[in-house]
């Protein structure tokens, strides 16, 4: 991430923070900033290659992506959603208990992030085991095993039709989630690291930078999931 | 622009910085959830073509409202706004463009092969 | 030179291994790129052999696919994308905005540990038995059909972008940030511009191959569909995918080079470049236009008629300020004070194969004439002008340049010029007949052809072995001067810019003092006459 | 081959000319361009050679004339080459009405050609002189390229996919047909010849080599070898539609869309059936992937393009030869 989200050293005073190589703590802020913003801009095209493929088989297949996309599990795709905006209230809360010098209030809400990252994380994993069995299909009469490798993707029944749909479908899910899932697993690491920093009361309000810093990035995974969840759980549920 | 250049009118000076007020995150925390909502409950209504252009445009007031509130864009400098500007800018260029071709693929020039 | 610089302090290998000055992680990537660069090369020498005679001179028809591709992998994601950006460019960008170094030091080092791990995939594919995919990693040739090491190859791409992302954040994060001052962006010089708008195309572009390629291993792996068209995937777009970061690639190639080349000609006529601005806004204009035209390459691939004139016509717009470049440079000379030291003929050199480059790429962006010439050598001779005569010989005119102030030290200037002018022959004697035989038809990738493309076929292989040997002497002469050259001085060309304001070699830290800048790059004379545009 | 050294290739169809005065107006530009800027350097290096160690160039910042000037004429030039290129590209891309269909299945490492007429090559295409041909390109497995380089024309073969290619040889003789698209350890084994052959010869050797049975005729057994009649019974209702007359025309799905009944969605059809069901029916087929080749879709395709309306069906036995192509001397 950035450089001083890596900076060590214990209880040093604003001035000791700053970086042989900057003029400024000012200087040094900016630059930080202005790096993870475009790091971030970078992830915008990492998923945004996954997103043109998604868009240009939706067009194709918007049957199989129907079918496939009902067949996810909404009430936990849902659960999710509360539980990653939630934890990006918190990182919120945290970085503002920090901007004040709050150091026990910024300990509890990286604290809680922390807690909430980790629910999403298994309640993603009992929903993608759930890929792996072989299932009636809610809305249909078919059976289907989702995960979409070979010798283990199968649709049998009235589905059987738009099996490859579905399985595109399945592909960019697993894809998309997939890759999401990772940079969580990425941000509750960084955070680890953080909320130890906090934790020996390193962080002032006047240096603060790497709860902010983490904070955009954390930001950045919940927008991912603001757009993953519609465009994957939410295709179409009427009619 | 450059802190190195204005250096002296700012010294290590960062107390000046925008502190939003707790209620605003509540707030936008609130508003999001609302948000969630609505873009579920809009799934089981049938508008036609029109279902995935509402759920991006509620994903994207979502988007928005996190960039803005909870990453501080609202009070970030103009090379912030323009870094994201140009990541979105971008992503629309690989969208638009790969479309030009998926787009006319059912137009043809030629008689198709069927004559 | 000073006693204490960059080179001798600290000392020990750790020190260089665990640095963060950007100037030893220039030569870590200089030393790291150089390698390949050769084992590439090598291959290349491999493909030129095999055609000698039509019938194949020396291996079998997978072999030869193989030496093709790893020449081609090894070229453009371990030598040509790092050149000039990862070595020059990590040298000079904190020296020429007059910071200490770029704004964050550990990442430039992770970068190249990151670019390391990256060639060991590489290297690993190799040793187990290569790759026969070309470099375009077409699918679903290389999801589905090809049994070589795809998978490895293919991730030591991956890993390798996130060095160039890293380097692309660095720049455009000291550029933006830690310029001295009074360095206003229009006194910039225009290396800085061109790795400016290199980074934009590094940090925008590179995602997008990095998550192309994970979903061509996820398809190789899991054999799931996404491009494959028997279960419903579309190859088509695993190009379009391909293309949006391959073709901006090029640029990522060649303006790092451009950059290196108003340097050179400022420098070697003691002038300013002319249409500073025109030359600095061209830059920019090929980044975000070189961003609209990737389906160039798509124009026989099944896009729709629609798509291939929009992508034409998008290409011959970027075509404009390249043209603009190339004007000025040439307007540079005029009134200058001109002297022909090795950089400079370089940079000649590179107006003269550029120009054929470029002219050339008008050829391919006409639909009509590249749906003949499409897959043919005339483009292989294409883009070696572009990457090989381009990028390649302002990289070396850079190096030649810079080693003094790298180095502390002066390379034989006799040599010097007797391998700048053997590389620029065996250049053209090597590319030039391609167009040729490519216009013919012969089609690139073939490891026999038909009899009568022999005689060109020939004659290149001929150029190709001059231009290898041609490589090799600036190899043993700078390394030679490294520990025999004679001691350089600051500022042996007596050239303007803030990096030779410092000494040579430059101390850790870069400069004593913050410099200030108070007038605009390459004021040679008097700066009260000088009305910047 | 041939005993001298090749500086161009055949100019053997009606758009190779055209494409060659465009590459000759390209080199023209180019030789100009790149002359004019080589003799200015040339002449400036010269002219303001460094004298004396410390001389300096004159300060000149520039001129927003010059700048305009040449960033308008190499963009002016560059609309007059894409305008060109363009009008080229339409020659190549506007397939004559007439054309004569012939049939190109890619596969690692040979090019099959079928004619209607039934023949099937390997490697070798016999075409007749001064008639436009339309190759319909396809692949069994990965991408290849069908390029004739003396017609200037190529384009990819997709697997899954149709794509053309049309030309007008313009000169009787043998010519390269190359895979243009790599594709595989025999890439380069790929290659074959076009036999242009004046028109009395080409009737000859259609006559010749006639296995007897057209395209539509093999397709026609297939149709009834597959079981396909069981269910598309042409005369009657039966449980699949009937498809006489379908070809070209809109179909109406269950869905609620339409499509056109063209080579791809009968491909579609057949080996992915439930894919797009036609109003009315039940989604009974079973998916023909894995049991045809490309080239019995081909001769499928072909049967049912011949059954429009009005043309004889199944049991009738009558070819169903175009127009455009003259029947078989036999």
């Amino acid at each position: 991430m950035s450089d001083a989200v890596l900076t060590h050293g214990a209880h040093a005073p604003a001035s000791t923070r700053l970086q042989h190589h900057f003029d400024t703590m000012a200087q040094q802020k900016e630059a930080v900033t202005l790096g993870m913003w475009v790091f971030l801009v970078t992830e915008i095209m990492f998923f945004g290659g996954m997103f043109a493929a998604y868009l240009i088989y939706r067009m194709w297949y918007y049957q199989g992506f129907v079918a496939a996309s009902r067949e996810l599990d909404l009430v936990l795709g849902g659960i999710n959603t509360v539980v990653l905006i939630g934890s990006s209230l918190t990182v919120a809360l945290g970085v503002h208990a920090a901007q004040t010098g709050k150091k026990q209030q910024t300990v509890n809400y990286l604290l809680l992030t922390g807690v909430l990252g980790l629910a999403f994380l298994v309640i993603k994993y009992f929903e993608y085991s759930s890929k792996f069995d072989l299932h009636a299909a809610h809305h249909g009469a078919s059976m289907i095993r989702l995960f979409p490798g070979a010798g283990i993707f199968e649709v049998t029944g009235e589905y059987a039709g738009i099996a490859s749909q579905m399985r595109i479908f399945m592909v960019l899910y697993f894809a998309l989630t997939g890759m999401h899932a990772l940079h969580m697993i990425i941000g509750i690491g960084i955070l680890a690291v953080i909320t130890r920093m906090a934790m020996k009361g390193e962080f002032t309000p006047h240096w603060y930078a790497p709860v902010e810093i983490f904070g955009l990035y954390w930001h950045f995974v919940d927008i991912v999931w603001i757009f993953l969840f519609p465009l994957l759980y939410l295709v179409n549920r009427h009619g | 622009m450059n802190s190195r250049m204005d250096a002296h009118a700012h010294h290590a000076d960062l107390g000046h910085e925008h502190v939003t007020p707790l209620g605003v995150y509540f707030g936008i925390f609130g508003a999001l959830m609302a948000l969630t909502a609505i873009t579920v409950g809009v799934a089981w209504v049938n508008l036609g073509s029109l279902n995935i252009l509402v759920a991006l445009g509620v994903a994207l007031v979502k988007a928005s409202l996190v960039v803005l509130y909870f990453m501080h864009l609202k009070y970030s400098s103009k090379l912030t706004w323009i870094v994201v500007a140009s990541g979105l800018f971008w992503m629309m260029i690989l969208f638009g463009i790969t479309m030009a071709d998926y787009l006319t693929r059912g137009w043809m020039i030629s008689p198709t092969i069927l004559h | 030179m000073p006693s204490r610089h960059y080179l001798n302090h600290p000392t020990g290998f750790k020190s260089w291994l665990l640095t963060t000055d950007h100037k030893r992680i220039a030569l870590l990537y200089l030393f790291s790129i150089t390698a390949f660069f050769f084992l590439g090369g090598m291959f290349a020498l491999l493909v030129r052999l095999q055609l000698l005679s039509p019938a194949g001179a020396l291996m079998t028809a997978d072999a030869y696919n193989r030496a093709f591709t790893m020449h081609g992998v090894i070229m453009v994601f371990f030598f040509l994308v790092p050149s000039i950006p990862a070595t020059l460019g990590n040298f000079l960008v904190p020296l020429m905005v007059g910071a200490k170094d770029l704004a964050f030091p550990r990442i430039n080092l992770l970068s190249w540990y990151i670019y390391v791990v990256g060639g060991i995939f590489a290297i690993g594919s190799l040793i187990g038995g290569g790759v026969d995919t070309g470099w375009t990693f077409y699918t679903p040739f290389s999801s589905m059909s090809s049994n070589s090491r795809v998978l490895t190859g293919a991730i030591g791409v991956f890993i390798s972008g996130f060095s160039s992302i890293l380097t692309g954040l660095n720049f455009i994060v000291t550029i933006h940030r830690m310029r001295a001052p009074g360095l206003t962006w229009f006194r910039l010089p225009l290396f800085i511009w061109a790795h400016y708008a290199t980074s934009l195309i590094m940090i925008l572009g590179t995602p997008v191959i990095a998550i192309t390629i994970l979903l061509l291993a996820f398809e190789r792996v899991l054999r799931v569909g996404i491009f494959d068209p028997k279960i419903g995937g579309d190859p088509v777009l695993f190009q379009h995918l391909f293309w949006f970061y391959s073709h901006p690639a090029v640029y990522i190639m060649v303006l790092p080079g451009m950059g290196v080349i108003s340097e050179l000609i400022a420098a070697f006529s003691r002038k300013n470049v002319f249409g500073y601005s025109f030359v600095a806004f061209s830059s920019l204009a090929i980044a975000v236009i070189g961003f609209l035209v990737w389906g160039h390459h798509m124009f026989v691939a099944g896009e729709t008629p629609y798509a291939a004139l929009l992508f034409s016509i998008i290409s011959y717009l970027v075509a404009v300020p390249s043209a603009v470049k190339t004007f000025n440079w040439t307007a540079t000379l005029y009134k200058g004070s001109i002297s022909y030291q090795t950089p400079m003929l370089y940079a000649f050199g590179f107006i003269g194969l550029f120009l054929v480059g470029g002219l050339t790429g008008l050829f391919l962006a006409a639909v009509g004439l590249d749906i003949h010439v499409h897959d043919t050598y005339f483009v292989v001779a294409h883009f070696h002008y572009i990457m090989v005569g381009g990028t390649l010989m302002a990289y070396l005119g850079g190096i030649h340049y810079w080693w003094p102030k790298i180095t502390g030290k002066l390379y034989p200037e006799g040599w010097s010029k007797l391998s700048a002018l053997i590389i620029f022959l065996g250049f053209n004697l090597t590319f030039f007949p391609q167009f040729i035989v490519g216009y013919l038809g012969m089609p690139r990738r073939y490891a026999v052809y038909p009899p009568e493309f022999q005689v060109w076929n020939v004659l290149s292989t001929a150029g190709a072995t001059i231009l290898g040997v041609g490589y090799l002497f600036p190899m043993v002469y700078l390394t030679w001067s490294w520990f025999k050259g004679k001691p350089a001085g600051d500022n042996p060309w007596d050239a303007k810019g803030l990096e030779w304001e410092t000494t040579s070699p430059p101390p850790t830290f870069n400069f004593d003092r913050t410099p200030v800048v108070t007038e605009a790059t390459h004021m040679y004379g008097h700066p009260e006459e000088v009305k910047v545009v | 081959m041939e005993p001298t050294i090749p500086l161009f290739p055949h100019q053997a169809s009606t758009v190779a000319s055209r494409v060659d005065n465009l590459y000759f107006f390209m080199i023209a530009v180019s030789a100009f361009f790149a002359l004019v800027v080589t003799l200015l350097v040339v002449f400036f290096a010269i002219k303001y050679r460094r004298r004396h160690d410390d001389e300096v160039g004159e300060p000149i910042h520039g001129s927003l004339a010059l700048e305009l000037l040449w960033t308008g004429i190499p963009f002016v030039i560059a609309m007059v080459m894409f305008v060109w290129g363009s009008s080229v590209y339409f020659a190549l891309a506007r397939v004559p009405e007439e054309a004569l269909d012939i049939y190109a299945v890619g596969k690692q490492w040979m090019w099959k050609f079928q004619h209607r007429e039934g023949q099937r090559e390997i490697n070798e295409l016999h075409v007749p002189v001064n008639t436009p041909v339309r190759m319909i390109i396809t692949s069994e497995d990965v991408l290849h390229d069908l390029y004739f380089p003396s017609f200037r024309v190529k384009t990819d073969a997709i697997p899954g996919r149709y794509t053309q290619v049309w030309f007008n040889a313009t000169k009787t003789g043998t010519y390269h047909i190359f895979c243009a698209e790599y594709c595989g350890t025999k890439h380069s084994g790929m290659i074959g010849w076009v036999h242009v052959l004046p028109e009395d010869e080409y009737q000859a050797w259609l006559g010749g080599t006639n296995t007897g049975e057209s395209l539509a005729q093999q397709g026609e057994k297939l149709f009834t070898r597959l079981a396909c009649i069981t269910c598309h019974n042409p005369n009657s209702a039966g449980r699949g539609p009937a498809l006489l007359g379908v070809w070209g025309h809109t179909v109406q799905l269950a869905n609620g869309n339409t499509v056109t009944a063209d080579a791809s969605y009968v491909r579609e059809s057949i080996l992915n059936p439930t894919a797009k069901i036609v109003a009315g029916y039940q989604p009974l087929m079973p998916t023909f992937q894995g049991q045809v080749t490309e080239e019995q879709l081909l001769a499928l395709t072909e049967y049912i393009k011949g059954l429009a309306a009005g043309q004889p069906v199944p049991g009738a036995a009558t070819p169903a030869a175009p127009a455009a192509v003259p029947a078989p001397p036999q």
